[in-house]
């Protein structure tokens, strides 16, 4: 398990150094100009040796393989460089809207699994009745669902439910619960529905197609009640193939929340990416999408390794 | 000569007062927290090297200025460091008077030196320090003969300096500071602002507090004020949910509606016109659009006066003027304005001439590409409004909606057909308003290419006419002139729309989202 | 010997059933999906029929009107009529959706086929390739695409859009051919056409491509669905399809985003179009891998 | 892994009658009773009957065996027994008594409390039966925990006791493992342990062996009897061996499309069957007793699909003796004693069928000896290599290692040995279709070895391959003409026009009809598509032809058919055969030489009839021993020697002679050095140095 361990953590490597590279080379061909913007922002008439002189005081103007040396032994360092709208290193503009999104994110993991994993089962186990086609109606929808347009039904619904209207701004979980919640249960619901969808229907498929597998057949043969047949051994084999519809389906959780932060104005990642990119800021679009890339790389990871420890088959060999 | 200390509280003259009463003659008083939106966050803190309100209305009360407009009397300038001040009768030299006993945050007095090396910094930036305003200082020389006197001298005849010098972005630095470091402001506050600098959460809020040893005395009323930094569609929520009372740059009128319908009577309501304009700018490298009939024809597709009473019900985009703001003392009237090509009520008459036009220079199925931003409020309407005028003459336009980067890109290079661009500064002064019609030559951002120097000489002689009725004379020539060749033409004139909690009190509305945002009046009816 | 008499049980197998038949039969609820897709190509294709305005059209005398009589969705804060401009956002959608789902699968599955064939180095090359790819969220690489291609419009379509979401597809559908080809590629029949001395080309051409249609099939579907939601979020990003013509996912965003608290029904519709759309083809979808997937069948 | 396990019965051989066992039977009370009992399953296709009127008893301590080809129902009859089949789908009518209750008729509480403690069932893959994620030990705790109240620490040392009984070694330690962890024959000893766990009074074992090499099936199946025997359990054995059924059981059932045909002791049916089918079945399996003297007799045609089956006799279409009256349902009545048979003329069969006994004999073709080997392979070896983890070095899979063959023209050569000791290999070496680590292969003298992929084309059309999975081997979504024209239009056998006269030639040639070019595999019947192999094979008129276990797959009767077809295509076309199986029976019957294969090299060598009649090799050997042959008087008689363990990793094999660890004869010597092939008769090498 160690070396698995090891191994796994040795391949991610690679794969991290690549998605640098490719970030790199991807974003420096980008068009547009992060200087114009910042300096004709609203409008003002600003001239040709201006611009140049904000690019020189940015470093933009270095040649591109110098820019790559810088950033590569940035990163070398942990080091993503200084943003180019507000000149702060892009480390501390990604700290400060971490904690939000992930704590949306964790909470909309949390949604989608303790929702997906009873629902799914009571599906599968009432397969083919009301129960289960009302189940799989719901979670295909999920799938249908655009998440920000879920948020936007959201705050419709509040607002003429309660004419309440979520706060804006994050207070810490540890500060004001209340007041932190009332904030970010509204977008995990609105990403955490497809992610619960996801889960629920794989938990289903999953689990119907354990129960076709030949050691639940001997299970049933041995005497053990259809209650224990479930826990014992046919949900542990079921959750696998979820564990892993979990990570993978984390890279749509970020997507969601890119979007969906922009519909309940969270000060979040997502919501800075997308300045991030209409600003065409070019070192913190490097610095994102490699924080996201990254994060996603390691999200599958602890996925294959959690899946690992629950199989013993990989565990043990 | 000019000498004004002007202190009564009166109704804002721009404003019009919805639901709320006239502010009566209230004392003001002491205490509490403004809290406000902004809907974009300044890069940096550099006042000097920055053209957004969203640095404006974040730093604005952390800084004092030379003179100031007026927020009640706009554009009216006032004294705000300067006591008073003198103009030499060639209106060459400024002398102006500084007030004593003014106090910087962190406790150092301030100086005619402060001013000066604040100035020097704007007109010759050191190295690595970005003034975008430069060139509209170049003419002047800055001398402080005294701790208390600052002299500004013109090289070259130049209208409206105090206007030029009470601009939000000239803050004054200490000079002492900059010697130390000459980019302090980017990452530093420290002035002599009414509020001392508290805090500022990237993505998410700016405090202030109030700085007890600011020279108006018994000023500013609040203990503080804090700032959230929101996306435009927060600001709704953001007031209706009390998070914050108000936001100054100016709401759409569907927005009004709706914190009406939800808050009527707790809702005070300003509008009024706005120094804002959208303009169509026609790239006259390229054919059709080197042709001032095609150009006329196109702007006399657009209905105007229609288009200002539909538009101003579901956007921002309200009045309908030329080139100077409509209302604006040498701004072309109405009845003269109407005769211009485009700008004729009769839109029925307009259009039939518009399709002759087209017809005769061969043109009956044009096709271009409309280049602009991708931002809602207010590009979308007025590409979307645009396209649909020329639909109606037969003109097929693609609209091509980009990033503010890519379309500033492409806007530089030249390559569009016709974009969609805007007009905007902190006063109505035909240098700053004229910018974006001259040659390429004179000014960067004339986009439309076109070689007509014309309006460039103009332009020049208009700036350095310093007596007004004369120069009234030239801008509504000039204004005319710019008109008829088309060949940038304005579509509609901005509305200004500010609601806040009735509690406010002590806030004028000015015609400019930069202006009047030192809080230092601002009080809260508590 | 050679003239045996094999055959009696030859003629009691099931006979040669219509697959479309079976498929109704079988799969009801893919029917239903189907019928879903089919009124959205109705739409797409007979839009200029069927929607009674011009979706373009501005007509601020009926500016934001209520779903009525005159106007069956309501109109937009331009008057525009909520439901011509959706019938005609099927258009959009559709081409989108399709084009980018078609072109990023076939890529996908051409490198997969490679990949899962030639194995050794180049399926190393390609896998890292893949790899890298995968590590971004798709929304995330679709924008810096859009960003990095800008806007390259021909035919009414938006090519560097379609390119944009197409990408993310690519290394998900070659991961899919690459397990589907290892899977024939251990067939024995594979062997056969390689003991029978046929080309590399005859071999993946004839023998391999055929028998990953149905993966293909069922993934080109899939994405259909993941492309219509994409294309939504981007053009509600600003980032997809431009004002002023009409896609749903861009009837939900900007100055839209201002009105829908007062004009639900501006957010209402467009947003149960897409939904609508993405839940047919994710119904289809599904029937098509139930029905198609041999694994599953029985 | 478990090479140090040593079956629990050690060489014993079988030594008391299996009559007695029937009559003690006789004086108790049956433990099983199905009556009339039938099973239907509703699809959309229409409803299947998978068993109809099946009625059969079993008795305490007995062994009764069902035998069939697959679809035969005997494996949901079992089901049904049980109450497994999936609920909604099945409709399950008659009786089932089992001591005295009905089982039918029992709520699933009732029924639940009966599964694992009176009755237990075992199945056919030991690999997929067990709980990947479950450890050994609660698995085989569970049934204990469950009907026998016993707490945690008591059920397991019942584990441990279970364990040991059925002779899995280190028990406390297994009890910890999980399934991969042990192997196959591991995991069905388990499977029985579990089976066994509450003291069943009844084990139902479904294909209990058939996923397993045959010297781990004969392991496995003495325990079964031994357990039987030892604590007068009863079991049912489902099979459709008729060698195991012959060996061990008393009492057998043959079942044809969903049908009893015939039913009687071991002894009779075999001696002297009754119904047509059940005769035509014995006499179609190949013998390991008798060499290639005749050939085989088969039932021609296939079952019918139960979807729509023929009225009256089911066999009725393939039956030689068919009668206007077996167009009603021959009832299952006693043609003898304890005998009973569902065929209107059981009484005449034993005259009808002499008639038929004609085998054409002396079908040999000697090799001709002094020819040139048109295939010669010497010092052909082998290895995959195996990445370790990143810091371990790589290490080889030694599949096939310095193996020397030859076979002459119009040769058949018999190469076989257990799952995993490198005969397929060999035989894609053959091919070309991996390239082999050392060694050449010389093909018509030429060493294909080394020769370029442009230069094997040549080759490849006088080489040819049929394979063992009918399913996988046609490209599905080509019709059978195409898959047959394919090699002919590629390599431009035949003039375009002329192709598809070709293809309908080869389709008679195989015994197939030339419409069916127009059909997918998937239409055809498993028989039908080995065919349609076979005249693929042929379409570019081949000299040499593999066949990779081309027959394995198959059921009895169908084996027959393509065997003789394979046998006559090779009078007809002169063809070469290199024919690798693991059915020794198959191979004797086939074969002109044989190779047997252990671990990668060739131990033994010989003609086919001396190596049979004459094994040296202790590997041989056993493999002979372990075979059983389908005829309960030899069986009863045939000494069995066992042999213990399993088949080492190829991974790291035992050194010096790889058979050591299981060998009976086995000497420190033996792990010294490899042994090399000795000649210990004319053309009969031997690698042991004990031989």
């Amino acid at each position: 398990m160690l070396w698995y361990l090891i191994r796994r953590l040795f391949l991610v490597i690679p794969t991290l150094i690549g998605v640098a590279i490719a970030v790199f080379f991807l974003i420096r061909v980008m068009p547009g100009d992060v200087v114009v913007v910042k300096l004709r922002a609203d409008g003002a008439d600003v001239s040709e040796e201006m611009i140049q002189a904000e690019r020189k005081r940015l470093g933009l103007d270095k040649p591109l393989y110098m820019q790559f040396t810088d950033y590569m032994v940035g990163l070398a360092h942990l080091d993503l460089g200084k943003s180019l709208w507000t000149g702060d290193s892009v480390n501390k503009e990604i700290a400060i809207r971490i904690p939000v999104s992930l704590q949306i994110a964790v909470m909309a993991s949390i949604i989608a699994v303790l929702i997906s994993i009873p629902l799914g089962t009571i599906s599968a186990l009432y397969r083919d009745t009301w129960i289960d086609h009302s189940v799989r109606v719901l979670a295909v929808s999920g799938l249908a669902v655009p998440s920000f347009w879920l948020g936007m039904l959201i705050i419709l619904a509040l607002l003429a439910l309660f004419n309440w209207l979520p706060k804006i701004g994050y207070v810490p979980l540890w500060e004001d619960p209340i007041a932190n919640l009332s904030v970010t249960i509204w977008p995990a619901i609105s990403v955490g529905y497809r992610y619960a969808a996801v889960a629920t229907r794989m938990m289903r498929s999953a689990l119907l197609e354990v129960m076709r597998e030949d050691y639940i057949r001997t299970a049933r043969a041995k005497g053990v009640w259809t209650r224990l047949i479930m826990r014992r051994h046919a949900l542990r084999n079921a959750l696998l193939p979820v564990v892993t519809v979990i990570g993978l389906e984390f890279a749509f959780l970020i997507g969601g929340l890119v979007v969906t932060e922009q519909v309940f104005n969270i000060n979040g990642v997502g919501k800075l990416f997308v300045d991030a990119t209409t600003r065409g800021d070019f070192n913190l679009i490097q610095g994102l999408v490699l924080f996201i890339a990254t994060m996603f790389i390691f999200v599958n990871l602890i996925v294959d390794l959690l899946y690992a420890w629950l199989d013993p088959r990989i565990r043990l060999s | 000569m000019l000498r004004t200390v002007l202190r009564t509280v009166i109704a804002s003259t721009a404003a019009l007062l919805v639901g709320a009463g006239i502010a009566g003659a209230q004392t003001p008083k002491k205490g509490g927290t403004l809290n406000f939106g902004v809907v974009a966050e300044p890069p940096n803190y550099d006042c000097h090297g920055s053209t957004t309100f969203a640095l404006v209305h974040p730093i604005a009360p952390h800084y004092s200025l030379l003179v100031k407009f007026d927020g009640k009397e706009y554009p009216k300038v006032i004294p705000d460091l300067a006591e008073s001040w003198t103009v030499s009768p060639d209106r060459m030299t400024y002398t102006f008077k500084i007030r004593t006993g003014v106090k910087f945050h962190d406790g150092s007095p301030l100086t005619s030196e402060d001013i000066k090396a604040t100035y020097d910094r704007i007109i010759n930036p050191p190295q690595g320090v970005v003034s975008i305003r430069k060139a509209y200082y170049a003419d002047l020389v800055v001398e402080a003969p005294d701790p208390t006197t600052v002299v500004f001298k013109l090289k070259n005849p130049m209208a409206g300096v105090l206007e030029a010098l009470a601009s939000p972005f000239n803050c004054v630095y200490s000079a002492a500071k900059l010697k130390e470091n000459p980019r302090y402001p980017e990452t530093q506050i420290m002035g002599s602002g009414p509020f001392a600098f508290v805090q500022h959460v990237k993505g998410s809020t700016w405090e202030g507090k109030r700085f007890d040893g600011y020279f108006r005395k018994g000023q500013p009323y609040l203990d503080g004020y804090k700032i959230f930094f929101v996306k435009s569609g927060g600001v709704v929520p953001g007031i209706l949910g009390g998070q914050f009372d108000a936001e100054f740059r100016g709401r759409n009128p569907s927005e009004k509606a709706q914190l009406l319908e939800k808050m009527k009577d707790k809702l005070t309501v300003h509008e009024g016109t706005w120094v804002n304009n959208l303009m169509l700018v026609f790239n006259t490298t390229r054919k059709p659009f080197d042709d001032v009939k095609v150009r006329q024809a196109l702007s006399m597709a657009i209905d105007r006066w229609g288009g200002s009473d539909a538009l101003s019900k579901i956007s921002i985009l309200k009045f309908v003027g030329g080139v100077m703001r409509p209302g604006y003392s040498m701004s072309l009237p109405e009845a003269e304005l109407v005769k211009l090509p485009g700008y004729s009520k009769n839109i029925n008459k307009s259009r039939e001439e518009a399709k002759k036009i087209l017809e005769q220079a061969g043109l009956k199925d044009l096709k271009f590409k409309l280049l602009n931003r991708n931002i809602p409020e207010p590009y979308t309407p007025a590409g979307v409004y645009s396209i649909d005028q020329w639909r109606r003459i037969g003109v097929t336009v693609e609209h091509e909606q980009l990033e503010t980067k890519l379309y500033q890109e492409r806007v530089a290079k030249g390559d569009f057909d016709v974009a969609v661009e805007f007009q905007a500064d902190f006063m109505d002064d035909p240098t700053a308003q004229f910018s974006k019609f001259l040659t390429k030559k004179l000014s960067p951002s004339g986009y439309s290419g076109h070689t007509d120097t014309k309006i460039d000489e103009m332009y020049t002689k208009q700036r350095q006419t310093m007596d007004v009725a004369e120069r009234t004379k030239i801008v509504r020539e000039m204004e005319r002139y710019a008109l008829t060749q088309a060949y940038n033409v304005p579509i509609l004139w901005w509305q200004r729309i500010i609601m806040y909690n009735k509690k406010i009190k002590g806030w004028y509305m000015t015609p400019s989202h930069y202006l009047w945002q030192d809080l230092s009046t601002v009080w809260l009816d508590q | 010997m050679a003239t045996v008499a094999t055959t009696p049980s030859a003629d009691a197998l099931p006979k040669r059933a219509n697959p479309l038949w079976q498929f109704i039969k079988v799969q009801p609820l893919g029917v239903f999906g189907l019928l879903i897709i089919l009124l959205y190509v109705v739409c797409a294709l007979g839009a200029k029929w069927i929607a009674p305005y011009d979706p373009e059209a501005i007509d601020f005398a009926a500016m934001l009107a209520k779903p009525g009589e005159e106007h069956l969705f309501g109109t937009d804060q331009y008057g525009r009529d909520v439901f011509s401009r959706i019938v005609y956002g099927a258009r959009t959608a559709l081409a989108v959706g399709i084009l980018s789902s078609m072109f990023g699968c076939t890529l996908g599955a051409l490198l997969g086929a490679a990949s899962g064939y030639f194995g050794g180095r180049i399926d190393n090359a390609i896998q890292r390739v893949v790899d890298i790819m995968l590590s971004f969220p798709i929304i995330v690489l679709a924008m810096v695409v859009v960003a990095v291609l800008g806007k390259r419009a021909a035919l009414g379509i938006d090519w560097n859009l379609i390119a944009a979401i197409a990408l993310p597809i690519i290394p998900k559908m070659a991961r899919v051919a690459r397990s589907s080809t290892l899977s024939i590629v251990a067939m024995p029949f594979i062997d056969a056409a390689r003991a029978a001395g046929f080309s590399h080309k005859r071999i993946i051409l004839r023998h391999i491509l055929p028998n990953i249609v149905a993966p293909y099939l069922i993934m080109v579907t899939a994405f259909m669905a993941q492309a219509i939601l994409l294309e939504a979020s981007l053009s509600f990003l600003g980032l997809g399809v431009t004002e002023p013509t009409p896609a749903w996912g861009l009837m939900l965003s900007g100055t839209s985003a201002d009105f829908y608290q007062t004009a639900p029904w501006m957010i209402l519709f467009p947003g149960a179009a897409i939904t609508l759309a993405v839940f047919a083809f994710n119904l289809f979808g599904d029937s098509l891998r139930d029905w198609l997937d041999p694994k599953l069948k029985s | 892994m478990n090479n140090e396990v040593v079956s629990s019965l050690g060489d014993k051989a079988y030594t008391q009658p299996a009559a007695t066992a029937a009559v003690r039977a006789r004086v108790s009370r049956p433990v099983l009773e199905i009556d009339n009992l039938s099973v239907q399953f509703v699809t959309s296709h229409g409803t299947v009957r998978a068993v109809e009127g099946l009625s059969y008893s079993v008795y305490p301590g007995e062994m009764v065996a069902i035998v069939g080809e697959s679809g035969s129902g005997k494996s949901v009859s079992a089901l049904a027994v049980m109450r497994l089949l999936p609920p909604g789908t099945a409709r399950i009518q008659g009786s089932v008594r089992f001591d005295g209750r009905e089982l039918l008729n029992l709520d699933e509480e009732e029924m639940r409390k009966i599964r694992g403690r009176d009755v237990a069932m075992i199945f056919q893959e030991p690999m997929t039966s067990l709980n990947p994620v479950l450890k050994i030990g609660l698995q085989i705790t569970e049934p204990l925990t469950i009907h026998l109240d016993m707490d945690e620490k008591a059920a397991r040392a019942r584990a441990v006791e279970l364990l040991t009984l059925v002779g899995v070694t280190d028990p406390e330690t297994r009890l910890d493992q999980y399934p991969h962890q042990l192997s196959g024959g591991m995991r069905q000893r388990v499977m029985i342990a579990i089976g066994l766990a509450c003291n069943p009074k009844l084990l139902i074992a479904d294909e209990p062996t058939t996923a397993l090499d045959v010297t781990i099936q004969a392991q496995i199946l003495e325990l079964m009897k031994d357990l039987s025997r030892r604590l007068g359990v009863a079991v049912v054995i489902i099979t459709h061996n008729l060698g195991i059924v012959a060996r061990y059981a008393d009492r057998v059932n043959v079942m044809y499309a969903a049908r009893l045909v015939e039913s009687g002791t071991a002894e009779k049916v075999f001696g002297h069957a009754f119904h047509p089918y059940a005769r035509g079945l014995l006499s179609a399996v190949p013998r390991l007793d008798r060499g290639r003297s005749a050939k085989l007799a088969t039932i021609e045609g296939a079952p019918p699909n139960l979807l729509a089956p023929p009225s009256g006799c089911r066999f009725r279409p393939r039956c030689r003796f068919a009668i206007d009256r077996c167009q009603e349902v021959p009832p299952l009545e006693p043609a003898e004693p304890e005998h009973l048979a569902a065929c209107f003329r059981k009484h005449e069969m034993e005259m009808l069928d002499v008639a038929g006994q004609d085998a054409e004999t002396a079908v040999k073709v000697g090799a001709n000896g002094g020819a040139a080997p048109i295939l010669d392979i010497k010092g052909v070896s082998k290895f995959f290599p195996v990445r370790g983890g990143m810091f371990s070095k790589t290490r080889h899979v030694r599949a096939v290692n310095d193996v020397t063959l030859d076979v002459k023209r119009g040769e058949t050569l018999g190469l076989v040995g257990e799952s995993g000791c490198g005969k397929s290999t060999l035989g894609r070496l053959v091919l070309r279709l991996d390239d082999p680590t050392a060694g050449e292969i010389r093909f018509e003298g030429i060493d294909i070895a080394h020769l370029k992929r442009g230069e094997m084309v040549a080759v490849r059309k006088k080489m040819q391959v049929i394979f063992q999975d009918p399913y996988s081997s046609l490209n599905p979504r080509m019709t059978v003409g195409q898959i047959i024209a394919e090699p002919m239009r590629v390599h431009d056998i035949l003039p375009k026009p002329q192709i598809a006269g070709r293809v309908a030639e080869l389709l008679q040639l195989v015994g197939l009809y030339p419409y069916m070019a127009l059909r997918y595999p998937h239409e055809l019947s498993g028989g039908q598509r080995q065919r349609v192999g076979i005249a693929r094979a042929l379409s570019v008129n081949p000299r040499v032809i593999i066949c990779d276990e081309a027959v394995s797959a198959l059921d009895v009767s169908i084996q027959g058919q393509v065997i003789n077809l394979l046998e006559d295509l090779q009078h007809k076309l002169g063809l070469t055969y290199l024919f690798i199986a693991h059915d020794l029976a198959v191979v004797r019957h086939i074969s002109t030489k044989v190779a047997v294969m252990y671990l990668g090299r060739i131990v033994e060598y010989a003609p086919s009839d001396e190596l049979f009649a004459n094994p040296k090799h202790p590997y041989t050997k056993a493999l002979l021993a372990a075979a059983p042959i389908p005829d309960p008087v030899i069986e009863r008689t045939r000494p069995r020697t066992i042999i213990k363990g399993e088949l080492p990793s190829p991974l790291n094999p035992p050194s010096g002679c790889v058979f050591h660890p299981r060998c009976p004869l086995a000497t420190e010597d033996c792990k010294k050095a490899v042994p090399p092939l000795r000649e210990l008769g004319p053309g009969h090498p031997v690698a042991c140095i004990h031989a």
